[in-house]
C-alpha cells in the first residue's frame, strides 16, 4: 500500500554511482519494492545497503565468531556488546573504525570517531569509562604521515579530554602498507548496573520519537557510502563530507542520557551514526518488529534550503533518538532542557513494519523496512579461494647490527618505543579509577562501587596477519589476551575491528574469511566470546592496499583490583624468568623490517593450547601472589621486553642466556643469540618473582606444563645478557623515550 | 620592506562551529537578546620582508595554501596587507 | 565538613571531587550552576572540566553562570573557595584571584604527574602541611600557562599569595619540572584574603595510594580541618 | 537591522604567544624565510539586530567588554560593522 507512485525511468549509471548501488542491487531492490524507487528512497537504500551499514560482505562470515557463553548479556547486534562482570555490573563496550574521515582531515576525523564510539556506549545506558585507540600511519620520517599522526592524536585528545572519559590505551604502528590509507580505531568501555543497560529496539505504535541533540547540516552526507568505496582522486570533492565534532554538547547529551537510562518512561535511545537518521531511525524500528515514520519538516536544521534527502542522511554528530510514550514526553524533553539540549518530536513508531518519511504532508519515502535493512542481497566470494604462494621457511637468525646497538635501534623505533609522547597529551585520569596507566601491557580502571577492575587493550599485527591471515589473527587475540592476564586479570571478551581493502577482489575476500576463522580458532581455545565489532572495508587506494589488520579490543576482569600483577620490575635482587618456549627466528619479527626491509616470509607459530596454558600458569600464579611482574613478550621479543621493565621500574637486570643459545638438551641446533633476544615467538611471558617463590612457580608450570626458564636477577643500572649485550639503562631509556620525537 | 599582513581564516559557512553557538549563547544569556550568530575563526598577523605589497600579499597567499588554512574544513581572506615603517609591530 | 562542588555543563572532575571528599569522611553535595544555592557548604569547590566546552576561553562562560554569583557572595563573607584546573580559570575569569591561564607553552594538553613545593601554610588549603613539602598530584590539562604582569606576580610573593610552585621531586622550581610554562612555576595561588584558591593540578586524582599518590588527601584535611577550628572558634566566641 | 560586526582579539604584545612562535616557525621551514614574527589572535563575527550602525557597534563594545575578550591578556578593536540586506550570513 505504498502512497508513492512508481519512480520515473530508472536511473542512471552515474545516478547509482552516486549512491554506491550496482545495477544489480538497483534491480534487486525494484524487484522487492514491485516498483522503481524515487530519488529520495533511492539515496536511502544507497545508505543502508552500503557495506558500512549492511554488512553485505561479512555479515555471512561474521557467523564464523562464537558469541555466546555464560557472562555474556548482549552479543552483537546492538550498539555495543555487554558482559556480566559480577556485583551487579555489566561491562559494555566495542571498538569502530573512522579511517576514511581521518584520512581527509585527520583532528576532524578522529574526534568524531571517538564521538562515535561514546555514543555506542552511553545509548545502552552505560556510563563510559575508559577509551582506547588503535592506529596505523605510513613511515613515520614522512611530514605527511607525521602531520596526519599529529592530527589524529590531537583528535582523539581533543575529544576524549573535553568530555572526561580517560583514554588508557592504545597501539600504535607504522608501516609502509598505511602510507596512503591511515587506521584509526576507538573503543569504548563502559559500565551499568545490569538491570539498567538499555536496548535500542522500539516498540508501542504511537510512540512518539525524539530527535535529541545538535541541529541537523548538511554533514557529511553519504559517509556511510563514502566508508565503502575506494579512495580515488575525486575524493577531494567529497571533503565537506567531514564533520566538525562537538564534545561539549556531547558531555551534555551523554550526561542526560545516563539520567535517564533506566528510566521506565524510556522505551529505547538510539545514537545517529551511519546514514544519519535514516540509519538509526530503521534499526531502531527492524529491532522492534515495528515500523517508523519520521517528518523531516520538525527536525530542527543547522543550514537554510536542505532537502528531505539531505535532512534523512546528515551525519551531523551529537545526536541522539529517544522513544517514548506519548504522555511522557513533556517530561522526558525536560530532563533535556536541564541540560540546554534540544529536542523534537520527528516522528512516531507504527505498527506497519514500513520507513515512510514526510516532508510535512506528502510522503517522499515509503519503504518496507524488511528490504531496506535486510534486503541487499548478501555478497559472496568473487572467485575460488586463492592459491597461495607456499612460502618456503625463512629462518633468518642475525642482527646487522652488534647487539647493544640492535636493542637500542629497537627500543627508538617508533613501532616499540616510548608512547608517552602520545598518552602524556591524552587525560587518562579522569574519573578517579585508573589503577594501571598507559605505557605498560593492558591498562586497568577500577570499578566504580566495587572492588573490582577491569583489564583492557588493543591489540593486531598486521605484518603476521598478512602473511597467515588466519594465524595471525588468532595471534591478535592470543595477544591482546596476554596482555590483560599479566595484569592479574581474566579475559572475558572482545571486540574486534577488521579493516581491510576491498573485499570485491578475491585475495582481499579470502584473508578476510580467514582472519575471521583465526579469531574464532583462539576465540574457542581460549573460552573468549565475540560480543562486538566493527568492519571496515575499500581501505585502499589506486595506489595501495593496507595489510589485513585485525584489531582485538579485549577485556578481562580482576577480582580484586588492590591485586592487580604490574609490568614493570619491582625490587631489587628479585629473580626473573620466561614462562613459555623458546624463541629463535627472527622472521616477521621488527628487528628483519628494520635491518633487512620488508622481507618476511614467515608468521611465527602459534600453538593455541600451549597459549591457553601459558596463560592459565600466569593467571595463577598472579592469583597465588607469586609474581612480583609480569609483561608479555611481543614485538622485540625477549631483549625488549626486559629492557621495558627495567626502564619502567628504574631497575636494571642482569641475565644468563648462554644455556640458551646453547640449549643442553641438544633440543634444537643452536640459537644465534639475535634469534632469542630479539625473535618474537608466541605464548610468552617475561616474570619476576622473590626467589623463595621459585619453587612453587616451578610446580605450578609442571602442572601446566609450560616451559619455564629463569633467567638471573633484577637490579644495578644495567641491562646486561651476560656475554651477550651489555647497555647502560640510561641509554636504553634515552632511545625509547626518543622514538616519536620529531628528527629535529 | 615590512609588510604586515592580516588573514582571517573562518570555518567554511556549511560546516558546523561549536565555539561560535556557544559563545553565541553566552551572549543571549548575558541579556543580548538581538545576536543572531556567531562565527569563530582565526585572525593571523603575518610580520615579513617583502619587496613591494604584490610580493608581500602572493607570499602570504601561497603561506595560507600551505599552512595557515586548513583547506577541507576553512576558508580564507587577507584582509589588509600594509609597509611598516621599519621595525616590527608584531615580534 | 560539607563541601559544595559545583557542576557546570562541561564539568567532569565533579563525581571525582565527591568521591575525594567522601573518603576524607566529609560530606559532598552538588551546586548545579543555574542554582544560587549553596547548600549549606563549608568549602566550594570548583572542580576540572571543560565548562561549556572551554571554547573562547576556558571558564569565560561559566563565569557568568547564576552559581557564581553566590560564590562571590560567599567569598566576600569569608567563604572557602577553591578551584582546581577548570576552576581555578573560572575564578581567573571572574577575577576572584589576578591573572590568567594561557595555552601550554608546548601547546598540547598535558596529563602526568607533577610535584607541588607548598609555598605557604597561612591559607586554610594548607594549614595541615609545612612550607617546603613536596606533593606529587597530578596535572590535566590544555590552558594552564599563568600569567600575570610582573607587579602582580611581585605582589603575589610578597604577600605570601603563592601556595603552590612545580618543583622537581626532590623540591627544586628549575622551570623544565613546570609542565605548562607559568610564569614563576606557579601552580596555585590565593586571593588578598586567603580564603580563594585557585591551582592547576588535580588533588581528588591523588587521594589514593592505589591511584598512586595520596598527597591531595592533604589538602582536603586541612581545608576541612581549619573549618573545623574557625567553627569550634566562632561557637565559642558566640 | 541586521548587522555584521568583525571583531579582532590579540594577546596583549607583552604577553607571550607561543602559538604564533609555531606558526612562524612552520612558515620558516616551509621556505618561507622572509617570515619575521607571526601572532595568532581570534576574529568573532557576530550577527545581530540593532536599530543603526552606532546602536549595533555599542552593543558589541559591550560584548568585546563583557565576555569576548578577557582583558587581562587581551587586546581587541572592532574591525568593521556592516549592515546586512536581510537574512543571515553567519547563523
Ligand atoms: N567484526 C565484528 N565482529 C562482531 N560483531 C560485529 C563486527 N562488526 C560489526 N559487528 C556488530 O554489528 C553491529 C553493527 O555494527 P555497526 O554498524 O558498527 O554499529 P553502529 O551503527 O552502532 O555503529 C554491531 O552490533 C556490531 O557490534
Ligand atoms: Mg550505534
Amino acid at each position: 500500500m505504498s502512497v508513492i507512485s512508481a519512480g520515473a525511468a530508472p536511473p542512471t549509471d552515474a545516478a547509482l554511482a552516486e549512491v554506491a548501488l550496482s545495477r544489480a542491487e538497483y534491480e534487486a531492490a525494484a524487484r522487492l519494492l514491485g516498483r522503481e524507487p524515487n530519488h529520495v528512497e533511492l539515496g536511502i537504500l544507497g545508505a543502508l545497503w552500503s557495506e558500512h551499514c549492511s554488512y553485505k560482505t561479512s555479515k555471512p562470515l561474521l557467523r564464523a565468531l562464537p558469541t555466546t557463553g555464560a557472562a555474556v548479556l548482549q552479543g552483537p547486534g546492538e550498539n555495543a556488546g555487554a558482559v556480566d562482570v559480577g556485583d551487579g555490573f555489566a561491562c559494555v563496550f566495542k571498538i569502530e573504525s573512522h579511517n576514511h574521515p581521518s584520512a581527509i582531515e585527520p583532528y576532524q576525523g578522529a574526534a568524531t570517531g571517538v564521538g562515535g564510539i561514546l555514543r555506542d556506549i552511553f545509548t545502552m545506558g552505560a556510563r563510559p569509562v575508559a577509551l582506547l585507540d588503535s592506529l596505523r600511519f605510513g613511515p613515520l620520517e614522512e611530514p605527511r604521515q607525521r602531520h596526519l599522526f599529529e592530527g589524529v592524536v590531537a583528535g582523539i585528545g581533543g575529544y576524549g579530554n573535553c568530555i572526561g572519559v580517560p583514554t588508557v590505551g592504545g597501539e600504535l604502528y607504522f608501516d609502509e602498507s598505511y602510507r596512503e590509507n591511515c587506521i584509526v580505531n576507538a573503543m569504548c568501555v563502559g559500565v551499568v548496573p545490569s538491570e539498567r543497560l538499555t536496548r535500542a529496539s522500539a516498540r508501542g505504535p504511537g510512540n512518539a520519537v525524539l530527535l535529541v541533540g545538535a541541529d541537523t547540516g548538511r554533514d557529511g552526507i553519504h559517509g556511510a557510502s563514502f566508508a565503502s568505496v575506494q579512495f580515488d582522486d575525486s575524493s577531494e570533492e567529497r571533503r565537506p563530507a567531514v564533520q566538525v565534532g562537538n564534545p561539549f554538547l556531547e558531555k551534555c547529551l551523554m550526561e542526560a542520557c545516563l539520567e535517564l537510562a533506566g528510566d521506565p518512561r524510556i522505551v529505547a535511545m538510539q545514537d545517529l551514526g551511519a546514514a544519519g537518521l535514516c540509519g538509526s531511525a530503521a534499526e531502531l524500528a527492524h529491532r522492534g518488529g515495528v515500523g517508523v515514520e519520521i517528518d523531516v519538516a520538525r527536525v530542527a536544521r543547522r543550514e537554510q534550503g536542505m532537502t528531505p534527502y539531505e535532512v534523512m542522511l546528515s551525519e551531523s554528530q551529537e545526536r541522539m533518538l529517544v522513544v517514548v510514550r506519548p504522555q511522557d514526553v513533556d517530561a522526558v524533553q525536560q530532563v533535556f532542557e536541564r541540560w540546554d539540549l534540544h529536542s523534537d518530536v520527528v516522528g512516531r513508531v507504527v505498527a506497519e513494519q514500513r520507513f515512510v518519511v514526510r516532508d510535512g504532508g506528502a510522503a517522499v519515502c515509503d519503504l518496507p523496512l524488511d528490504v531496506l535493512v535486510d534486503g541487499v542481497p548478501q555478497r559472496t566470494a568473487p572467485g575460488p579461494r586463492p592459491e597461495r604462494a607456499m612460502t618456503l621457511e625463512h629462518r633468518m637468525w642475525a642482527s646487522p647490527w652488534p647487539m647493544e646497538e640492535t636493542l637500542l635501534r629497537l627500543l627508538r623505533s617508533p613501532n616499540l618505543g616510548s608512547r608517552r609522547a602520545v598518552f602524556r597529551t591524552y587525560d587518562h585520569q579522569v574519573g578517579d579509577a585508573t589503577v594501571v596507566r598507559p605505557g605498560g601491557d593492558a591498562a586497568v580502571v577500577r570499578i566504580p562501587g566495587s572492588v573490582r577492575g577491569l583489564a583492557m587493550c588493543t591489540d593486531g599485527n598486521a605484518r603476521y596477519t598478512s602473511l597467515a591471515p588466519r594465524r595471525g589473527a588468532a595471534i591478535a587475540v592470543c595477544e591482546a589476551a596476554r596482555n590483560v592476564v599479566a595484569t592479574g586479570a581474566r579475559p572475558v571478551a572482545l571486540t574486534n575491528c577488521l579493516n581491510f581493502g576491498n573485499p570485491e577482489v578475491n585475495d582481499v575476500y579470502w584473508d578476510l574469511h580467514d582472519a575471521i576463522a583465526g579469531i574464532a580458532d583462539a576465540c574457542t581455545a581460549l573460552g573468549v566470546p565475540v560480543v562486538s565489532g566493527n568492519v571496515s572495508l575499500y581501505n585502499e587506494s589506486e595506489r595501495s592496499r593496507i595489510a589485513p589488520t585485525v584489531v582485538i579490543g579485549m577485556v578481562g576482569v580482576i577480582d580484586d583490583v588492590a591485586r592487580h600483577c604490574a609490568a614493570a620490575f619491582a625490587s631489587e635482587g628479585d629473580e626473573i624468568a620466561v614462562a613459555g618456549p623458546l624463541a629463535g627466528r627472527l622472521d616477521a619479527s621488527e628487528l628483519q623490517r628494520l635491518g633487512f626491509g620488508v622481507n618476511a616470509k614467515v608468521a611465527p607459530d602459534l600453538d593455541l593450547d600451549l597459549e591457553r596454558r601459558v596463560q592459565s600458569f600466569v593467571g595463577e600464579a598472579i592469583a597465588a601472589g607469586l609474581l612480583h611482574s609480569a609483561h608479555d613478550l611481543a614485538e622485540g621479543g625477549l631483549g625488549v621486553a626486559a629492557a621495558e621493565c627495567a626502564i619502567w621500574s628504574g631497575l636494571g637486570l642482569r641475565a644468563e642466556i648462554a644455556e640458551l643459545t646453547h640449549p643442553p638438551d641438544g633440543e634444537r641446533a643452536p640459537f644465534e643469540a639475535a634469534g632469542i633476544l630479539f625473535g618474537e615467538g608466541q605464548s610468552r611471558f617475561l616474570i619476576s618473582y622473590a626467589r623463595e617463590a621459585l619453587v612453587q612457580l616451578q610446580d605450578l608450570a609442571a602442572r601446566h606444563s609450560v616451559p619455564l626458564r629463569a633467567l638471573g636477577t633484577v637490579g644495578g643500572s644495567r641491562i646486561t645478557f651476560s656475554g651477550v649485550l651489555d647497555v647502560s639503562l640510561e641509554a636504553a631509556r634515552d632511545a625509547y623515550e626518543e622514538a616519536l620525537q620529531p628528527s629535529a | 620592506m615590512i609588510f604586515i599582513a592580516d588573514v582571517v581564516v573562518h570555518l567554511k559557512p556549511v560546516v558546523n562551529d561549536p565555539q561560535g553557538l556557544v559563545v553565541r549563547d553566552g551572549l543571549r544569556r548575558l541579556g543580548f537578546a538581538d545576536v543572531h550568530g556567531v562565527r569563530v575563526g582565526k585572525h593571523i598577523q603575518v610580520e615579513l620582508d617583502a619587496g613591494d605589497e604584490q610580493g608581500a600579499r602572493a607570499a602570504v597567499e601561497s603561506m595560507c595554501d600551505r599552512l595557515l588554512r586548513n583547506p577541507v574544513i576553512e576558508d580564507y581572506r587577507i584582509d589588509a596587507v600594509r609597509a611598516v615603517a621599519e621595525a616590527a609591530a608584531a615580534s | 565538613m560539607r563541601f559544595g562542588i559545583a557542576v557546570f555543563p562541561g564539568t567532569w572532575s565533579d563525581r571525582d571531587c565527591a568521591h575525594a571528599v567522601e573518603l576524607s569522611g566529609n560530606e559532598a553535595v552538588m551546586l548545579w550552576h543555574k542554582d544560587r544555592d549553596l547548600r549549606g557548604a563549608d568549602c566550594v569547590m570548583l572542580p576540572g572540566g571543560f565548562s561549556y566546552g572551554d571554547y573562547l576561553r576556558a571558564g569565560a562562560v561559566a563565569r557568568f553562570a547564576p552559581l557564581m554569583e553566590a560564590v562571590v557572595e560567599f567569598t566576600e563573607g569569608g567563604g572557602l573557595a577553591w578551584g582546581i584546573c577548570n576552576g581555578f580559570q573560572v575564578l581567573c575569569e571572574a577575577h576572584l584571584l589576578p591573572g590568567a591561564l594561557t595555552r601550554n607553552a608546548s601547546l598540547q594538553f598535558r596529563c602526568e604527574p607533577s610535584w607541588l613545593r607548598v609555598e605557604t601554610d597561612s591559607c586554610a588549603f594548607t594549614a595541615s602541611c609545612r612550607v617546603g613539602d613536596v606533593l606529587q598530584i597530578p596535572v590535566s590539562h590544555g590552558e594552564g600557562r599563568y600569567v600575570a604582569d610582573e607587579a602582580t606576580l611581585d605582589e603575589l610573593e610578597r604577600d605570601e599569595r603563592v601556595v603552590f610552585r612545580y618543583v622537581t621531586p626532590a623540591g627544586l622550581a628549575v622551570g623544565a619540572a613546570t609542565p605548562n610554562g607559568s610564569m614563576r612555576d606557579i601552580a596555585g595561588i590565593v586571593n588578598p584574603a586567603h580564603n580563594v584558591l585557585g591551582m592547576m593540578p588535580h588533588p581528588e586524582r591523588a587521594c589514593e595510594p592505589l591511584l598512586g599518590s595520596a598527597d591531595g588527601m592533604r589538602l582536603i584535611t586541612s581545608v576541612a580541618r581549619s573549618l573545623r577550628r574557625d567553627g569550634a572558634l566562632a561557637a565559642s566566641t558566640r
